[in-house]
């Protein structure tokens, strides 16, 4: 891990930092997520605790060099237990004037912003609206960055001189600029470079060797510049973070999911079928698992949403865990089908990737809206269990645990994820295969006195009899059902009394599930309830909070509805509850119809995560705000540069 | 598979549910068709599947004694998707409506066929919507006064043979509920067929549409309105097979072999890889010229479930079964002591 | 009105009743729909208030005989102000055995049956499983209907006997016997003939006329025989209501949905274009107003339920009035596009006509358990308001008060009425046309500073340009936008202040919609709170108890979201609130999390309304409960004959 | 319709938002043929409108300076039905991709198509689903690598051309992006066709499929690669047009005119009522044939809008403009005085 080997021709201090955040911006094509990756990667083998965010510009890609093609990646690593990616970025890497423009509001004063000063021409600057007067200016030479300690450097000359040796175009030559970057941060935070240089011969392989050398080439190069120059006059150094012993790997929240698909189908010994349909931000999973046909789990890309769902059931019907993911708009589009598996009582697992909306709404951006789509979307009385994942790598243990109840209570089960779960990643302790949950599938094999809708006396769940099995033909479907023989039955009062039977089975797994994360004293004057991606942002500010003195708990669902049966009782021990939400206030309203408990809402719909420190104000508000009392979601808000909500009127 | 049980028999595949048809409805021919044809198929009663969407004609599953999933509307094609892909070994069978597989189903049928899933499906064409009580299909006719048209259908029909070509099912079929023993066989190739298998089935539904296929299938005219497709024969119909037809240019046209004896009669391939010639065929005016009836194409080509399990295998061979720790401590891996 | 010219040979007593419910019953080929309305007509031509309920067998025709073929149609008439069917007929006229077997159990002991001899015979016995030790028995013999008045008489022989002058084929004669019932209830109740003969000659035309003038003698042979014979001992009276002066018709609720969509073109000047796909119990809409091409109103039988909501939503766009109706699970097909309805803020109308559910349910049956599929069944945060009908009159104006909202906030607007209401009926004071609420549309066509997302400052709606107007041209779709320009927009503040906005200008509609319906003391013990369907049980109970002198209120919501602005100020001033809902507390919730109130839960989900008597118990029930106490759903049900949930268990 | 406005230029169909497509991408092209071809259609700019679904092409509305609707994925045809019937004065064009229009969206499409709404669908077809990075597509070749099929797609794929034919589409074309000239004028054909234009647009994308259709249209091999329909012409193709194609059987076939000259080309017919032989040229496989570019089919039918004005019309015509009292006060009414 030293990386002693490069020299060290100027002196620098190294200073002993315990986190760092790290912005890396650029366009589109810089290769920004690749670049953040990388370093995530070298700073997890290293030891430190991280988070990341990546923030990807919207479906379309956008004309090189302007401000919607700015993607960025932004990674927090830390020599102790973190739990998000940081509010304000310690140091910007601006590859393009574009870049800059977008990512200076999050700067503060004082920081370092490194910027390409190659890309500081009148062409780029136009097209990162640095115009005044109909004409370009450069914010290099305006004395409008005064407040930061610029770094200056002519990235492209660096990647082509570095690069020469190897005979690249001018083009390919100019394309490794980004790893002269990321050699540079290396440099500055004292990481090892090998593991990057080992995942850039894999990356390109034998056959285009010259590739991975230049980008190497290039990757020294940077990290010398920054040794050699007196760029950043000194050197950090961020120890490893105290983790807990094992194994890790660092994992994003579809990927996790991904994994435990897999798993779910060694684990129940049954096969998994996923159908799903591409959409952002949920089509990596399908990427991801299309690669393990050989792990008993099966993929198929149907036409739209609607067949993948249903196709998903049919595979369930037949005996496998029919699974499929989607992200909003898909959503809404299977719910009819969903309400079908309520009625059959089969398993399924519907993972939602949740995406800034209504409609098309912002695809490539985080939220948390679609809780009442999956608590209440569906038509008539069919209750659904919603199972939330926390973090990038609770999505593992989530996934494996909707499974879990799916088929255990023969029902469809919503994992409900998001934008920023789905592309975040942190380091997980990977557990040891034989510490995973049992899945315990039993399919009904004995004909005598079967009947499809005979029930487990605890769980309420019918049995499951697999289509191929002699004996135990029957037919099921849409139309309401007597119970036990599952013959069409249009009884009133057993329509009456099965309504209530599904509903009775949803509600018991609120006493068979897994129980919200409570943490800080165990009453109190505040408890911030969540669920969902928000519990880093959460934990990060009620550790701030107790550690200004404030008593500040924190709880935080993992199984979202129902709710889980202990919650009453928990929240009653505090004097205020809080509910940071990225939507308006949907937990709030189910806590309030189901529990009858006054709450503060607290909501940000601004397609990214709350920081750790608006919701530290906002709990040092809540603490004098009257006990028991109540906020409703449109009243509070987080607040944002735009203070005011303007509304463009008519007229005037 | 189960070794075929040769026990079985049509009562084998009555279920103790009440048919819920109307008395005098073609679906009960169909019944009749279904339950005849699969205890001939050596195919062990466990292991059919039937799937339907919602219409009359989706009641279908509710009445043959084996596995049946009564779905949603238009959706049975993906389901049955799922079920197929998720146990090869079952033999999944669709009953649907004009409305169900052509109308709101519309989509997943034609991915079924352009797949070539290895399902069979049987389209109760009644022309109209029986179970919503009265409205037109897809496949009404223009000027037609139903419940949501009393001043007559402005739709274009679909020809349902011609989308099924043109989304490139692998077998097509037409057959008759009132010409069981033709429907009969029509079934069995469907059954035989590996791959996706279309049989549109002229139904008469006597309470909204009543005699709907009057023109083409009442017993004293049908022989010169529907002309039989014959793998490797001439197209001849009529009483005494008088009448043929050929192409003229590109068009087809009838000839009376009794004033004009001809050897250029279409002779059917079934196994022609174009459909052209089927599509043709198919878009012989009603009343004007005789509608066929059977197997417009059966060709062969790789089914989807088949080629999906096929890869699953391959890979399985290639990479060894997978180990889940293997995959879980993957890429780039580091130890905290 | 008086029907003496048909002599009156035995002497009866003439009754005077002031209300009187009936039910027939039959075969679904008995004609018992046509029986039923007929009745309705006359009685309410003849000026008694009256509130009916038909009752159809499942989508599918169930075979001739069968239980699950039975048809019913029940008719409560009265001399007073009435508001439900009824709880339990007076009178039930059953066709056949099967008829018998599945209405007994809802006659009370000592009321009258009239039963149809010639039918009870074995094979007819037989399908209506009046079966022991593998043979049929005769409930007409066995003394079981010994605490009835059951009337005898041989309908089959009347019609055969009746018809023999008109040259029928025995088929067709038998097919009369439906108006001898008819015509003996007409006597026993000292109705009119001659609405019903007029209706025949005018139903069979002048083509037909031997099956009119056939149809009318059995009418009449019916009348007669009930006359001379001395078969009921004695006649009744029911003298009209008093009722406000007016002209009336009856209608049906989809009839008055479909009248208002014409009253919506007409009034507000503006084409409406209506696009829906056939789903039981909605597709009558789509029936009846498909003949209303001349009133500026097309309508689209589409592919599916998506297409249609598409094309509506179109051709509002397009400067139509969009208009789709469908029941749940078409809704839930639709939920995808009334998202973009929301982003592109433009109106449409959405009719549900609920059913039994979840999944395909109980499709004939009603329900109104789509409320929080409405409110809620969207991805992300999608708000739009709900309006819900009340009666079948009502039906009328909630459709263009729905079409006011959605023209006047550009908003996408849910109709909620239900199977009950679309085939019950009831007398309608028609109308002035002067009277009927403006419905202004303004469309764009000022170029100049046209900005297509320029909102009016006090309803918060933008504005509507249509395409085809010179200088208006613009581009809309289902990504975030801009504020005022329309402009896609990935900004984060931007995106949190449109997602606020929207949910404000919708929030806006609780200050300007339809005020709850109030009744009775303004503050108390006890206020029953309902939407929909239910108003006319609530009423009857409601008023029961107070003519017991309990002190109860009625609040019934016509506009349910937004709940009302004054909705929370009229709870306040009761101690106890009573929710009586046909879901598992849907209401309940929303006025839970909205108002933060407690409330009494009472849910039925048999797929029938209320009866006054069961939700009279209740109201007495809860006035001893604690005040403001609450009862979830799950625990507070309606009994019915069933008063166990039965489970199905495994094995044992 | 208001007067043709003679001043219209393809800079009036331009739009102050910046072209978000990739550099390279083939839609430029397609966008560049439609601000050429709308100022010439004497159509006023107010009039047009673009609709479309989600996807890289269906971004097309926000870069035509005229009413645009970017709807959701799959429903662009259902927009446009009710865009189309609410106002049949407007001009209403459709930019779909392979995945808009013929995955989530092929059961719209093909029930415009069977309706004949008066529309025009430019389906870019670029074989892959480009705005969502690469997934395979409905037109995607069988074995093809994709994000989602690391092993290859095992789906058969659809032919456009067959499925529009199979619907009853009555103007059916193929073009290539890169072949403006050609586009341009198919393009102009679709405008002028009264009914359901279906253009099929073969479209480079650089970024997920490079060169997918490289084989046919590059160049240097185009000519031997592509043949063009041309109305009342033989069909011939090669540089020096020395290759056509003739029926053998019902087989099309090459001929090389050099060694074999011949009178018995097919020559094509647009407006041949039976789609058949459109069908069969559709057919001739990729690489061993010549790809059929131009107009496959243009026939005249009744359309959907028109239709529905039309019984609008009639019924106003006989019943007279209805008056809301009499609808309101009809049926059996009683008066309570
Ligand atoms: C989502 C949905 N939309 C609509 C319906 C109502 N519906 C049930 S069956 C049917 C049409 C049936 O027509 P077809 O498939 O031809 O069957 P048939 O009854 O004629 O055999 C419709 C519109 C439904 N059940 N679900
Ligand atoms: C309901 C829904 N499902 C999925 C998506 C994601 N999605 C957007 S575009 C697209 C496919 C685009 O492919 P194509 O139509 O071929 O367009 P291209 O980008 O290739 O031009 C998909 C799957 C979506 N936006 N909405
Ligand atoms: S309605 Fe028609 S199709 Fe349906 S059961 Fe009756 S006769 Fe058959
Ligand atoms: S992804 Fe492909 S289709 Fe989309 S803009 Fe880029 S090159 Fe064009
Ligand atoms: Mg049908
Ligand atoms: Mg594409």
């Amino acid at each position: 891990m030293d990386v002693g080997n490069h020299g060290s021709p100027v002196h620098h201090d190294r200073k002993t930092l315990d986190q760092v955040v790290i912005r890396f911006a650029g366009d589109s094509g810089d290769g920004m997520q690749i670049t953040g990756n990388e370093f995530t990667k070298t700073s997890a083998i290293f030891g430190n605790d991280l988070a990341t965010l990546p923030d990807f510009p919207a479906e379309i890609r956008a004309p090189a060099g302007t401000l919607p093609g700015v993607s960025g990646f932004q990674i927090r690593f830390a020599a102790k237990d973190i739990h998000t990616p940081g509010d304000e970025p310690d140091v910007l890497v601006a590859m393009n004037p574009a870049a800059l423009k977008v990512n200076l509001p999050d700067i503060r004063a004082g920081r370092t912003i490194v910027v390409n000063t190659a890309t500081f021409v009148d062409k780029e600057l136009e097209k990162a609206l640095y115009m005044k007067d109909g004409k370009a200016f450069n914010p290099l030479d305006d004395h409008s960055l005064d407040s930061y300690r610029v770094i200056r450097v002519d990235l492209n000359k660096l990647a082509i001189e570095s690069t020469k040796p190897f005979g690249l175009t001018p083009k390919e030559s100019l394309r490794c600029k980004n790893f002269v970057a990321l050699g540079m941060m290396y440099w500055l935070y004292h990481r090892p470079i090998e593991h990057t240089e080992k995942w850039l011969r894999e990356y390109f392989g034998p056959k285009k060797q010259q590739l991975a050398d230049a980008n190497i080439a290039a990757l020294r190069a940077g990290y010398h510049y920054a040794e050699t120059t007196d760029l950043f006059h000194e050197q950090f150094e961020i120890p490893p973070a105290p983790m807990r012993r094992g194994t890790y790997r660092n994992v994003m929240g579809n990927q996790a999911v991904g994994l435990a698909l897999a798993a779910a189908a060694k684990l129940s010994k049954t096969p998994v079928f996923f159908a799903g349909y591409p959409i952002t931000p949920a089509s990596d999973i399908l990427h991801q698992i299309s690669r393990y046909k050989n792990y008993g789990l099966l993929t198929f890309q149907a036409e739209d949403e609607i067949a993948a769902v249903c196709a998903a059931l049919g595979a369930s019907f037949a005996g496998s865990i029919g699974v499929t993911a989607s992200s909003g708009p898909g959503i809404a589009l299977k719910t009819e089908a969903i309400g079908l598996a309520v009625m059959t009582e089969l398993p399924l697992l519907v993972i939602d990737v949740q995406r800034g909306g209504p409609s098309t709404g912002l695809p490539t951006k985080t939220e948390q809206a679609d809780l009442l789509q999956c608590v209440f979307g569906r038509n008539s009385e069919a209750p659904t269990p919603v199972v939330a994942a926390s973090s990038p790598a609770d999505c593992f243990a989530r996934t494996l645990e909707a499974v879990r109840i799916a088929v255990k209570y023969m029902t469809p089960v919503y994992l409900l994820t998001d934008g920023y779960l789905a592309n975040g990643s942190e380091p997980w302790c990977l557990p040891e295969i034989q510490d995973l949950p049992k899945i315990d599938v039993h399919f009904q094999s004995n004909p005598e006195g079967f009947k499809p809708y005979a029930r487990d006396p605890k769980t309420l769940a019918r049995v499951w009899a697999k289509p191929g099995t002699p004996g135990l033909e029957h037919r099921i479907g849409g139309i309401e059902k007597r119970d036990g023989t599952g013959n069409i039955s249009y009884d009133p009062d057993n329509h009456d009394s099965m309504v209530r039977l599904r509903t009775r089975k949803i509600a018991g797994i609120a006493h068979d599930c897994t129980p919200p994360l409570v943490d800080g004293p165990s009453e109190g004057p505040l408890v911030v309830l969540g669920w969902g991606s928000t519990l880093g942002s959460i934990t990060g500010a009620v550790e701030s909070a107790q550690a200004k003195g404030l008593k500040v708990a924190r709880c935080h669902l993992q199984q979202v509805w129902p709710l889980p049966a202990t919650l009453g009782g928990i929240l009653s021990k505090y004097e205020r509850i809080l509910i940071p939400e990225m939507n308006l206030g949907q937990l709030w309203r189910l806590v309030r119809s189901e529990l009858a408990v006054d709450a503060y809402s607290f909501t940000k719909v601004q397609g990214r995560p709350f920081t750790t420190s608006e919701l530290l104000r906002k709990i040092e508000e809540v603490l004098k705000m009257p006990a028991h009392g109540s906020a409703h979601p449109l009243e509070s808000k987080a607040q944002s540069g735009l203070l005011q909500e303007t509304t463009e009127t008519v007229g005037g | 598979m189960t070794p075929p049980n040769a026990t079985l028999t049509k009562n084998d595949f009555k279920t103790d549910q009440e048919v819920r048809w109307c008395p005098g409805c073609g679906d009960y021919a169909i019944l009749n068709a279904v339950q005849s044809v699969f205890p001939t198929l050596g195919i062990p009663k466990e292991k059919f599947v039937v799937v339907s969407g919602i219409g009359c004609s989706s009641r279908l599953p509710y009445y043959v004694n084996t596995y049946g999933f009564h779905s949603i509307h238009g959706r049975a094609p993906a389901f049955a998707t799922g079920i197929k892909c998720a146990n090869p070994e079952l033999s999944v069978w669709i009953g649907t409506g004009d409305g169900d597989a052509l109308s709101i189903g519309g989509n997943h049928l034609i991915h079924a066929m352009r797949r070539n899933l290895d399902v069979k499906v049987l389209m109760f064409n009644n022309r109209i919507y029986g179970l919503t009580k009265g409205q037109f299909s897809p496949t009404s006719e223009v000027g037609k006064i139903t419940k949501s048209t009393p001043f007559g259908v402005v739709d274009q029909p679909f020809n349902p043979i011609h989308l099924a070509l043109g989304a490139g099912a692998t077998f097509v079929a037409r057959s008759v509920d009132v010409m069981s023993k033709h429907l009969t066989s029509v079934l069995q190739r469907a059954a035989a067929h590996r791959g996706f298998a279309f049989v549109e089935i002229y139904q008469n539904c006597n309470i909204f549409n009543d005699g709907a296929f009057d023109h083409l299938v009442e017993k004293e005219i049908r022989d010169d309105h529907l002309v039989e497709l014959e793998h490797g024969k001439p197209l001849k119909f009529g009483k005494a097979k008088d009448k043929g037809v050929r192409l003229r240019g590109y068009a087809p046209e009838i000839v009376d072999l009794k004033t004009t004896p001809t050897d250029d009669l279409i002779v059917w391939d079934e196994h022609e890889p174009s459909s052209a010639l089927a599509f043709l065929i198919a878009s012989m005016p009603e009343r004007a010229m005789p509608q066929p009836i059977g197997v417009f194409r059966a060709v062969d080509k790789p089914t989807f479930d088949g080629e999906l399990r096929k890869q699953a295998n391959e890979v399985t061979a290639t990479h060894g079964d997978g180990d889940l720790k293997d995959l879980l401590y993957s890429g780039d891996l580091w130890n905290v002591e």
